[in-house]
């Protein structure tokens, strides 16, 4: 099994780094998705009353 | 004459003009230059042959360097009493006003340029004499694909916070070509082949040029635009 | 609110992880053991995967950025930025996989072969895109001046190919040839990685998309309050 | 938009009106700079714009001159469309801010030869040497202009913005920074304009000088048109309660 290390390490490294990047947009989307309804919330508590 | 080259005369003469009056950036970018050579004689060994082999790579890289200096300069002339605005409300096309300012900034590297070659005579010892009217081509492109590009992005980083640092970063990139071109055809030049030796180089130096100048004449209006 | 772009990132994130459940297996298993190479031949598939994904990240960011300036709508910068990024991120992917794949068999960490340091070239200057898109403040001239960076960046690319190639011919070139006579067995891994890879970027871009479309909704939502 | 003949360039309204505005609207981003702007400027005309600042008057004039695109909403220029044919209008159009325009290492005259050689101007040197002599700057033509007084450069910015015979004179706080001679020049300026039935829009907070110079007027406020009527209707202290009531 010649160069076992160097397979182990490129596939690691591009698993990881497209999972993080997903998690990453994940993250941001559901970040601005919490911003967005409290924004909405506030607004239609606004115009209500 | 079509009116097109008239305009861009008229604002390579002014540029001229301006240069010849308050010689600022011309003499910075020579000084700057002339360090460059002087700096990297004192990364190599005194009288080594690196120096030799190496002297195409420190001629262009003096020659890019103190380009970007003036480049930087060259819209800022533009900018003072808001002069690029006046450009832009005349019917002037932006292709004619893009290409006025790359003849300005290219004549100024190739000025620059026949400053730096005594000096890499004098301080690398480098025989440019028989060369010399084979450097022609390989000069006049490395600094015509140098002024398109520079001329391009250095309206584009006028505007922009961090311009000093923003310019070589957006230049330099996208000159790898024109610079492995011009470097390469330097070192044959040097090394006595005739001009048909490096024909590839040549003509990916002017294909270069061309399809800059090409793209920024029709893209510059997008840049000019507020 | 648009249904579409919350079907079409589910639809190719699927296909992308079936694709990637099923390729280490075509990859370690089924695909054949290179003799002169080993092990290390089989970053091949993945890096060449994500070589392709970068070119399609970048052409297609080439695409909008003409259409933008085309028709100055907000929303081709927008695919423009996003598939520039995701572009960007295989771009990384094939410069930090090469190495890998250089060191064991060529016996250096980089080698300065035409393809590698095309990739390079074309990683700096999609690096220069995004400084420029955090340094310029009027979204509008930030839009076009990206979009005609994404043009002239794009445009280059044959040259700086040709280039690195000619520079290259002075010395004994690393040849990939190899790849283009590849054994069935491999050939068929080679291919099902680059179709995986491709779902993979249309998943990331799709997904990029919809969070900078709610970021955008967000911003305007902002300066609605405000005003 | 059928109604107003605005599709056909031989409308009644294209004809006799030098600048026609349209639904006009331009963010910044998400900001709204200009909103839902309608306006016509009747050629040979003085049109002053008022407003704060930061209301957008500045926008709008760049928008009229052609140098950015709006957003949506549609401009006419003597008949040109900006989004089409910026071209034209630049042709049509001369401009004056408080930025001079001028090199500053380049004498008077070579200064508006310049432009005249952008603007394509025939019988460049007679133009000049007719336009120097308009702001009285011909016996200092070949100095160069970073020599000048500032009243020196106004006026020699007054030349070159009137060198192509502009049917529309667009100005930007134009009174702002000039001396008592270059004021009064400017005022005759824009009389003898009139008189020539040429356009002249005006943005200014010097209510005084507005009103007496322009027919109508306008309010800008937070990128939108309060107010449009004829300067015979309205004086100056009306004007200002108006405008500080609605900050």
């Amino acid at each position: 099994m010649q160069h076992l290390e160097y397979m182990t390490a490129a596939y690691i490294l591009i698993w990881v780094a497209i999972l993080l990047y997903f998690l990453s947009l994940s993250k941001r989307e559901k970040a601005i998705w919490k911003e967005l309804r409290e924004l909405r919330a506030a607004l239609t508590k606004d115009n209500t009353p | 004459m079509p009116l097109f080259f008239i305009q861009s005369l008229a604002i390579l003469q002014k540029d001229l003009k301006i240069e010849w009056r308050t010689r600022e950036r011309l003499g910075a970018m020579a000084f700057f230059a002339f360090l460059v050579v002087l700096i990297f004689n004192f990364a190599f060994e005194p009288a080594s042959p690196i120096v030799k082999t190496a002297a195409p790579g420190i001629f262009w890289i003096a020659t890019v360097f103190a380009g970007l200096l003036g480049l930087s300069r060259s819209f800022a002339i533009e900018k003072q009493n808001d002069c690029l605005m006046g450009l832009r409300l005349t019917p002037a096309d932006p292709g004619a006003i893009f290409l006025g300012k790359m003849l300005g900034n290219a004549i100024a590297m190739l000025i620059l340029a026949a400053l730096i070659l005594p000096v890499l005579v004098v301080f690398l010892n480098v025989e440019i004499a028989p060369a010399l009217p084979r450097l022609i081509l390989p000069i006049l492109f490395g600094t015509l694909g140098f002024a398109a590009v520079g001329t391009l992005f250095s309206a584009m980083s006028l505007n922009t916070r961090l311009r000093e640092a923003l310019l070589p970063m957006l230049t330099l990139p996208m000159l790898v070509p024109a610079l492995l071109a011009a470097i390469e055809s330097f070192r044959a030049v040097l090394a006595g082949h005739p001009l048909s030796k490096i024909a590839d180089w040549l003509v990916l130096g002017g294909a270069f040029v061309a399809l800059f100048v090409a793209a920024c004449l029709l893209l510059f209006e997008c840049v000019l635009e507020d | 609110m648009h249904r579409r772009p919350y079907i079409l990132p589910f639809v190719f994130g699927m296909l992308a992880l079936i694709g990637l459940a099923i390729a280490p297996y075509l990859v370690f298993v089924y695909a054949g053991i290179e003799k002169e190479m080993g092990l290390a031949q089989k970053i091949f598939y993945y890096h060449v995967s994500s070589a392709f994904a970068m070119y399609i990240g970048f052409s297609l960011c080439f695409v909008f950025s003409i259409r933008y300036l085309w028709k100055r709508d907000k929303r081709c910068d927008l695919w423009a930025a996003c598939s520039a990024e995701v572009g960007l991120l295989f771009c990384s992917l094939v410069l930090l996989t090469g190495p890998i794949w250089a060191k064991p068999v060529w016996g250096a960490w980089w080698v300065w072969d035409a393809q590698l340091t095309l990739t390079l070239v074309l990683w700096l200057i999609f690096v220069a895109y995004f400084m420029l898109r955090t340094h310029i403040e009027d979204p509008v001239q930030n839009a076009r001046f990206r979009a005609v960076l994404g043009i002239v960046g794009f445009l280059n690319v044959p040259f700086i190919h040709y280039a690195t190639k000619l520079w290259r011919t002075h010395h004994p070139e690393v040849v990939r040839g190899e790849e283009i006579g590849l054994p069935p067995d491999m050939k068929t891994a080679f291919f099902f990685c680059v179709l995986t890879f491709f779902m993979l970027f249309f998943a990331l871009l799709f997904k990029r998309v919809s969070v900078e479309k709610a970021r955008d909704e967000l911003e305007s939502l902002k300066a609605e309050m405000r005003a | 938009m059928d109604g107003l003949g605005l599709n056909t360039l031989h409308s009644p309204l294209m004809i006799t009106s030098a600048i026609v505005i349209r639904n006009l609207t331009h963010r910044f981003g998400h900001f709204a700079a200009l909103q839902d702007i309608d306006l016509v400027v009747p050629k040979g005309q003085t049109f002053a714009l008022f407003g704060p600042n930061g209301a957008g008057k500045t926008t709008l004039l760049r928008l009229i001159a052609a140098l950015t695109r709006p957003s949506s909403g549609e401009i006419w220029v003597c008949g040109d469309n900006a989004r089409r044919d910026p071209k034209m209008i630049r042709k049509n159009i001369g401009f004056i801010s408080h930025h001079t325009m001028l090199y500053d290492d380049l004498t008077a005259r070579e200064n508006l030869a310049f432009y005249g050689c952008m603007y394509g101007l025939q019988n460049l040197d007679a133009r000049v040497e007719e336009v120097l002599g308009a702001v009285g700057l011909t016996d200092r033509q070949r100095d160069r202009v970073r020599d000048f007084s500032r009243g020196m450069k106004q006026r020699l910015a007054i030349a070159r913005s009137i060198l192509h015979q502009p049917s529309i004179l667009l100005l930007d706080e134009p009174f702002t920074g000039l001396d008592t001679a270059a004021q009064s020049m400017l005022s005759n300026l824009l009389i003898a304009l009139k008189a020539e039935e040429r356009t002249v829009f005006l943005v200014t907070h010097d209510f005084a000088k507005g009103l007496a110079l322009a027919d109508r007027f306008g309010i800008l406020l937070r990128g939108q048109l309060i107010r449009e009527a004829s300067t015979k209707e309205v004086d100056e202290s009306e004007l200002r309660t108006q405008i500080n009531s609605r900050l």
